[in-house]
């Protein structure tokens, strides 16, 4: 232990044409602490750790590492230095299996070449460390998110000597994910090394947290013991402005049973995705799917969407029925659909942010009755408003915005819509405490005035906040569902846990 | 079963490979002999040796379109050296040395002024041509007694089957490629690099070295293919070869790798280059097709190949389950919730 | 001064300036050699030059570019279309013998569409990589070129349709209005209705356009068709203008220069964001290049030498990175 | 696809039983494997279709044609397949002189004869053939220049050379017959020379961009017709008179040259045979009939020009 400085950096600023990014940053790391790094979307944490590590080239400013002035040029340089980083969006290579991603790089060797004996064996070792159990030979591709985030901070701590930084990890796990990487940051903290912890879930900031500094509008705000940190305060430091707890949004009461169904689902499966499912979503109801990780919430709303075709099964909607349902015309019929994966599915990186917004809603009115540019930038300029997405303007491509700012981009492609269903797959990954009840606040709001809304989250806590009624999913099959009185996350969790309707079964559901 | 995608598009292949081979041993008398079969290696030497060199290119993301002309070049060099009498072995050096400095050039300008490969891979294309040409418009003679004895070395094989010194370094060549793809961290970040370039540098791969590295492999490569090719012309001309490198990424394509980069085995263009042979082959055979009707079975016959290609690929795609395992693990986590 | 430095900048910023720059870079060089290079008379009632020639030439290269732009914006490639050119214009000296105007200009446009579907059909339908995909059609479509002018030069000597290709309009050579109605149309396409941004969205990124509820396939194969069609439109032109129709020769490696035309005006081989205006400029540099290297004078032999230093040339200009090392004092004074 | 895959077996079966007992017995068909460059060009799809309409309309023979798409890897490669398939003899247009020796030497190890067409190879590999049957494409060039020299005489002459492709070795001979002819005639000057690649298109351009450049151009010699034609279209739309203001000369003898020297658009066209298939054909009965062979067997070829021309175009067939 002991206060020592392992990395410091001074006075760190850096420029994006039309972006300040960091002004003058201060940020100290010690030895065996785990320090968080605090602020709003936009407010330059990522950007810090990167002009940190050699991604981009600061403007100016030293970093110190034991006292020694080091600049990095690259994350390859970093890395020799002994800062392992896992960056915001997940950055591996979908193409190689999970073993290659945790050990390229650094193979171990046997008589001058690979031994992939050792590195199959030793990548579900460190992932076994971390509780997931799955075939490393498997490109990772065929992973969900969580699972490569997960792959993504094994490599990292098998990397690190010294220092670890981690950009967001936690945002797409679940709690029992979430609870092995603490204890495995808690060991490593132990053992004296120190590492820098980004997220927007204030729960896991006081849980494992030493320290927090916080960045608003790329400027420091200061640096603060955890322990000696309300959690209003550390919130006001981050959004500027007095914060008070009572604005946690109540939770939804209204009665909608009474309303006829938008959507339903008769059976509708997919072979080797998901077993045959009945769903129905009434209009302006709040229907949340939980489950663990890999359970098939996704999957559920790709068959929904047509993003997967379903092979059995058919879907109502508005008393029509469809039996293949695809994108376009799921769309057509009113249906959006964040996708959880924003990188892969969501935004188009190289377009700005008016073209990201508006795909939908063009693709929804056809090719040929164009929205002239000028409403586009109205359109565009209206959801950057209501949803303070952080921008210079509407014309910036949208992979230069920071992660959280991108998701409320894909938010606002589908509010532009005016859709009657809203599937949501993880719309708050990333997204800063206060959008984030803000964006809670807008689906209580859209509900209200009848739109339909499909909610996923791995926060149960914000979907039984959320949410009329919750399906709990487990192994791809539906397993009940709860509303009312029952909605409680333990009563969720013992679902999941036993795997069957331990409370009976809610009026509508087959089996 | 766990059959990933490389697995399939390689097994699919092969399977064609079989029925092109099967129909052309049908239809015709004599098709079915060791020495129709090893004539495929002995007249395609060359271009499983460039399109090899090639693959490592595309699975990295780019593409060379210079291998053709470099081998035109090169064949071009050995003879003018040959003129002034120089040394067998001192021509092999100098044609390797070429190679790999064209195509570290090519590398280079990519990677440090991270232009498009097929611009600067365009430009080397006519560079080496233009070269050639200003070297000499004739085409030359080669009559060298060490690549005289080389070229018609024969390796007498079951029989009275036989094969050229030729055959073997390109099956030495790929041999040694698959290795290098498989057990080499360079060949690995080839892969890394082809699935995703700015992931690998986040990872810390030496992305530029290797991207570098990559297309000398490719200059390499086709240094070698040159001179193989060489041996089995004898000649250094500089139209040699027009329009081979389609013919390279052709085979590679064929034989499962991806143009955008990130997948596909070594193995590949070996079997493309098979692929296009016994098609060619099976043209020869046939013996009556005007010029025309032979450009356009060549064409059809591709067509039904990649066509069957992609069926065979996207019925396994879609058979394909998701992990299983995975949803068995994690049933047992969920007590200590 | 500022602000002039920081506009320059900006300008500097838009893609087509490059290839403009490379364009005007041409040209002088030419005014110095050769200022008779610019020379424009007036002959017979029309235009008459250097200049003119350049425009008229690079037509057919035009017309195809502006097709080729839209494949490469979706990440695809179509090395198919001098064969389809080939093909086109077989089709229209073929028919002309037998048949009127009208229905000899309609086969040979529905040649090249049937043609681009047939790409289309191939990369977006069965999922063939773009560039064996085509070079499918590049092998066969020569053969059936051949075939349809059973191996021989076909020559017309029909009046109208000779007009296409040779006759004058407002002193200048049809063929360029001919050039400039593509480019309004596609142009029109891509700025009037959304086909532009669903294409740059299904070449940006796929997937995520597909979740927006474009049909990216669709897409694709519109943006194979026009380029099947923008082909046959160049066969036509081409066809006319020497009067003949030579199956083997005819676009031979006119997709690698339509390649180089797109790139030059800035467009990325990688897909997403595509400049017309660019590639327009682009192919006017080829064809000037070409015409510049006959006046020079420059020998057989160095042509492609003299090709090969001039492309890197431009495109390292294009590279922010290398002039950023040509001019290592101005990044100082920018970034402050 | 099926009705093909159908008719293939029966066509090939004939030729399977006589390539497998061809060796010597005067009553089998005589199995002739030719391997021709491609079909770059008209001229060459004319002795393709000679030599296809020879061998293919006499029942004593069968061919097997192979088109090498340009390619000499793919004349390689077919002659290799005509060995193993035990053809009784080999035509082979060879698409460059150099690198046939190895093949060549294969075939005459299986005892396979090989005849030349239309181009030979380099020196000191005669043994490897029986014989050649062509042109001379230096001697076209100085043909060209010799109608050059009688008909011009000494007006001080500026020439445009369009050149074929760079590095085919007709473009290499014809420009060297050419220029060597002219050598020491001082008043004839070749004042641009320019590749056209053998085609209208481009001798049309270059021709275009020489007349911008320069009033006083008094021959064109093109190195096939082709470019001819398209450097006729070239004079004509600057206002000027081929055949008159500028002479055109050009060598091949296509029907098209001969159609424009009768509109009088074009002044000489130096022929170059394609029509090689009967001579071919009577080369390989006279060897078999144990008959010792000219190494060089020239084709029947003419300069025309004039009357001659115009009374010679109804006969072309190419
Ligand atoms: N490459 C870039 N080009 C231009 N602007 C950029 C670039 N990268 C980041 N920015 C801008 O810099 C600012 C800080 O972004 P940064 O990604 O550091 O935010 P963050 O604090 O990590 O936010 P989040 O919580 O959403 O991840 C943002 O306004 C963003 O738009
Ligand atoms: N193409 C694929 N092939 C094989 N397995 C896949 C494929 N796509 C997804 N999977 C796996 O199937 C499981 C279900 O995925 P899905 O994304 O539906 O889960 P989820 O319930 O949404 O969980 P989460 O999003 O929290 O990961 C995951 O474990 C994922 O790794
Ligand atoms: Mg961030
Ligand atoms: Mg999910």
């Amino acid at each position: 232990m002991g206060s020592a400085f392992i990395l410091q950096a001074r006075g760190i600023s850096k420029s994006f044409p039309g972006v300040k990014a960091l002004a003058n940053v201060d940020f100290g790391l010690r030895r065996g602490e785990i320090h968080a790094l605090m602020g709003e979307n936009g407010a330059g944490k990522s950007t810090l750790i990167k002009a940190l590590t050699g991604v981009h080239k600061k403007d100016s400013g030293t970093v110190l590492l034991n006292g020694r002035e080091i600049d990095p040029k690259s994350p390859q340089d970093a890395q020799r230095l002994g800062i392992s980083t896992v960056y915001q969006e997940v950055n591996l290579c979908a193409n190689l299996t999970v073993a290659e991603n945790i050990y390229i790089g650094r193979y171990p060797r046997k008589r001058g070449v690979i031994d992939w004996e050792a590195v199959n064996r030793g990548s579900e070792e460190l992932l076994g460390r971390l509780d997931i159990h799955i075939d490393v030979k498997l490109p990772l591709s065929y992973y969900s998110v969580a699972v490569q985030q997960m792959v993504a901070i094994a490599r990292a701590v098998d990397i690190s000597s010294g220092i670890l930084i981690l950009d967001e990890p936690t945002s797409s796990l679940d709690n029992n994910e979430v609870k092995q990487l603490f204890s495995v940051m808690r060991k490593l903290k132990s053992e004296g090394m120190g590492i820098v912890f980004v997220t927007h879930f204030l729960d896991q900031v006081y849980e494992v947290t030493d320290r927090i500094t916080v960045l608003r509008n790329g400027a420091l705000i200061g640096e603060f013991p955890t322990a000696e940190l309300p959690r209003t305060s550390l919130v006001s430091h981050m959004i500027g402005r007095e914060w008070r707890p009572e604005e946690e949004q109540g939770s939804r009461q209204k009665e909608i049973s009474a309303n006829e169904a938008f959507l339903t689902a008769r059976g509708l499966g997919r072979k080797g995705s998901v077993n045959p499912i009945d769903l129905e979503i009434r209009k302006g109801e709040v229907v949340g799917l939980a489950g663990l990780l890999g359970s098939g919430r996704t999957e559920v709303a790709k068959l929904l969407f047509g993003i997967d075709k379903s092979d059995e099964g058919h879907l109502v909607i508005d008393s029509e029925t469809f039996s293949d349902m695809y994108p376009q015309k799921a769309v057509q019929k009113g249906i959006g659909f964040t996708p959880e994966d924003r990188k892969v599915a969501g935004i188009v990186g190289e377009l700005s942010i008016r073209e990201n917004i508006v795909l939908a809603l063009q693709a929804r009115r056809g090719m040929f009755s164009f929205i002239p540019v000028r409403k586009q930038k109205e359109i565009a300029q209206k959801y950057i408003d209501l949803l303070r997405i952080k921008t210079p303007g509407t014309e910036q491509r949208i992979d230069n915005l920071s992660g959280g700012n991108q998701q409320k981009v894909i938010l606002a492609r589908w509010l532009s819509t005016e859709p009657r269903l809203l599937i949501l797959d993880e719309p708050t990954r990333g997204i800063d405490v206060g959008s984030k009840q803000e964006i809670r606040k807008l689906i209580l709001d859209l509900a209200a005035s009848g739109i339909s809304i499909l909610f996923i989250s791995a926060e149960l806590e914000e979907m039984v906040a959320c949410c009329d009624r919750i399906v709990v999913l487990r192994d791809r099959v539906h397993i009940g569902e709860v509303e009312g009185a029952d909605k409680k996350e333990n009563r969720i969790m013992q679902m999941i846990a036993e795997g069957v309707d331990v409370y009976g079964k809610p009026d509508g559901v087959g089996a | 079963m766990k059959i990933s995608q490389n697995n399939i598009i390689i097994l699919a292949t092969v399977l064609l490979l079989l029925l092109l081979y099967g129909t052309g041993a049908y239809l015709y008398n004599g098709f079915f002999s060791l020495q129709v079969f090893l004539n495929l290696f002995i007249d395609n030497a060359y271009l499983i040796i460039v399109a090899t060199g090639m693959a490592f290119v595309i699975i990295s993301g780019g593409i060379d379109l210079s291998v053709a002309s470099v081998v035109a070049l090169i064949s071009m060099v050995s003879a003018v050296m040959f003129q002034h009498g120089a040394n067998a072995y001192a021509v092999m050096a100098a044609s390797i040395a070429l190679g790999v400095a064209f195509g570290f050039c090519q590398g280079y300008l990519i990677q440090r002024f991270q232009l498009h490969p097929w611009i600067v891979t365009l430009s080397g294309m006519f560079l080496a041509r233009g070269i050639s040409y200003l070297i000499s418009t004739e085409s030359i003679v080669i009559s060298d007694d060490t690549y005289t004895a080389i070229s018609q070395y024969k390796i007498r094989i079951g029989g009275d089957g036989f094969i050229s010194i030729s055959v073997v370094i390109a099956l030495l060549v790929v041999v040694l490629a698959i290795g290098v793809a498989r057990y080499t961290s360079f060949g690995r970040s080839v892969y890394a690099l082809g699935g995703s370039e700015k992931s690998s540098l986040l990872m810390g791969l030496p992305v530029a070295r290797t991207t570098v590295l990559v297309y000398t492999v490719s200059g390499l490569f086709s240094a070698l293919g040159g001179i193989v090719f060489t041996f089995y012309m004898l000649s250094g001309y500089s139209l040699h070869l027009m329009g081979m490198e389609m013919d390279a990424i052709a085979s590679c394509v064929i034989g499962g790798i991806l143009l955008t980069g990130g997948f596909g085995y070594l193995i590949g263009p070996t079997l493309g280059v098979l692929a296009t042979g016994i098609i060619q082959t099976i043209i020869m055979f046939q013996g009556t097709l005007s010029s025309w009707w032979t450009k356009i079975v060549i064409g059809f016959l591709l067509f039904l190949f990649m066509a069957f290609q992609r069926m065979i690929v996207m019925r396994k795609e879609k058979t394909a389950a998701a992990p299983a395992n995975i949803q068995r693990k994690i049933a047992k986590k969920v007590v200590n919730l | 001064m500022g602000s002039l430095t920081a506009s320059a900048r900006k300008l500097a910023r838009h893609k087509i300036v490059w290839p403009v720059v490379a364009l005007l870079a041409l040209m002088l060089l030419n005014l110095i050699v050769m200022p008779e290079f610019f020379s424009v008379e007036v002959r017979d009632g029309r235009l008459y030059g250097n200049l003119i020639d350049i425009l008229k030439n690079a037509t057919p290269l035009t017309i195809i570019a502006i097709g080729m732009t839209l494949v490469i914006a979706v990440e695809g490639i179509d090395i198919s279309v001098g064969s389809v050119l080939a093909i086109s214009g077989a089709m229209a000296l073929f028919m002309l013998k037998d048949y009127p105007l009208w229905i000899v200009l309609l086969a040979a446009l529905g040649t090249g569409l049937l043609c681009g579907l047939w790409n289309g059909m191939l990369v977006s339908v069965i999922g063939i990589q773009p560039m064996v995909a085509t070079l499918i059609l590049l092998t066969v479509g020569r053969g059936i070129a051949q075939l349809i002018t059973n191996g021989q030069v076909l020559n017309t000597s029909d009046k109208a349709y000779s007009f296409i290709g040779k006759g004058q309009f407002l002193g200048l050579p049809f063929q360029i209005f001919i050039a400039a109605a593509v480019f309004l149309l596609v142009w029109l396409l891509k700025s009037k209705t959304a086909f532009g941004l669903f294409l740059e969205a299904a070449g940006g990124n796929k997937t995520a356009s597909a979740y927006a509820g474009v049909r990216p396939r669709f897409i694709l194969m519109t943006a194979y068709t026009i380029t099947g069609v923008c082909a046959a439109i160049a066969g036509i032109v081409y066809s006319s203008n020497y009067a003949s129709a030579d199956a083997n020769n005819a676009g031979l490696w006119l997709e690698l220069d339509a390649i180089l035309a797109v790139v030059i005006g800035g467009t990325s081989m990688r897909g997403g964001r595509f400049y017309l205006g660019g590639t327009v400029v682009g192919a006017l540099f080829i064809q000037s290049l070409t015409t510049t290297i006959y006046a020079m004078g420059i020998a057989p032999e160095s042509i492609l030498l003299v090709k090969a230093i001039v492309v890197i040339l431009v495109c390292l200009i294009q590279s922010d990175i290398f002039r950023g090392m040509l001019l290592p004092q101005r990044r100082k004074t920018v970034n402050p | 696809g099926k009705s093909e895959s159908k008719s293939e077996p029966a066509s090939a079966s004939p030729s399977a039983s006589a390539s497998t007992a061809n060796s010597g017995s005067g009553n089998k068909k005589l199995v002739i494997g030719f391997a021709q460059i491609g079909a770059e060009s008209g001229w060459r799809d004319a002795e393709t279709k000679s030599i296809k309409d020879t061998f293919g309309n006499d029942p004593a023979f069968e061919l097997k044609f192979s088109d090498a798409q340009q390619k000499q890897e793919n004349q390689i490669k077919a002659i290799r397949s005509f060995i193993t398939q035990k053809v009784d003899a080999i035509g082979l247009a060879p698409v460059v002189e150099t690198g046939w020796e190895s093949v060549l030497k294969e075939a005459k190890d299986a005892g396979i004869p090989v005849f030349l067409l239309d181009r030979g190879i380099s020196k000191g590999n005669e043994d490897l053939y029986v014989s050649f049957i062509g042109s001379d494409f230096i001697k076209e060039g100085q043909n060209a220049a010799q109608w050059m020299i009688d008909n011009l005489g000494d007006a001080p002459t500026n020439i445009v050379q369009l050149e074929g492709t760079v590095g085919a070795s007709a473009a290499n001979d014809r420009k060297k017959g050419f220029e060597d002819a002219i050598k020491d005639k001082a008043n004839f000057k070749i004042v641009y020379s320019q590749t056209g690649d053998f085609t209208r298109a481009k001798g049309k351009e270059v021709m275009e961009a020489y007349l911008k450049k320069d009033k006083n151009i008094q021959v064109v010699y093109a190195h096939n017709d082709d470019m001819a034609m398209g450097a006729i279209q070239a004079i004509e739309e600057a206002g000027l008179k081929p055949g008159t203001d500028i002479k055109i000369i050009s060598i091949d003898g296509i029907k098209d040259a001969f159609q424009a020297i009768k509109d009088g658009k074009s002044n000489v066209t130096v022929e170059c045979n394609p029509l090689l298939g009967p001579q071919l054909k009577q080369a390989i009965l006279d060897y078999k009939a144990g008959k010792t062979l000219d190494k060089w067997i020239k084709s029947n070829e003419d300069v025309f020009f004039g009357q001659k021309a115009i009374d010679a175009l109804p006969n072309r067939s190419y």
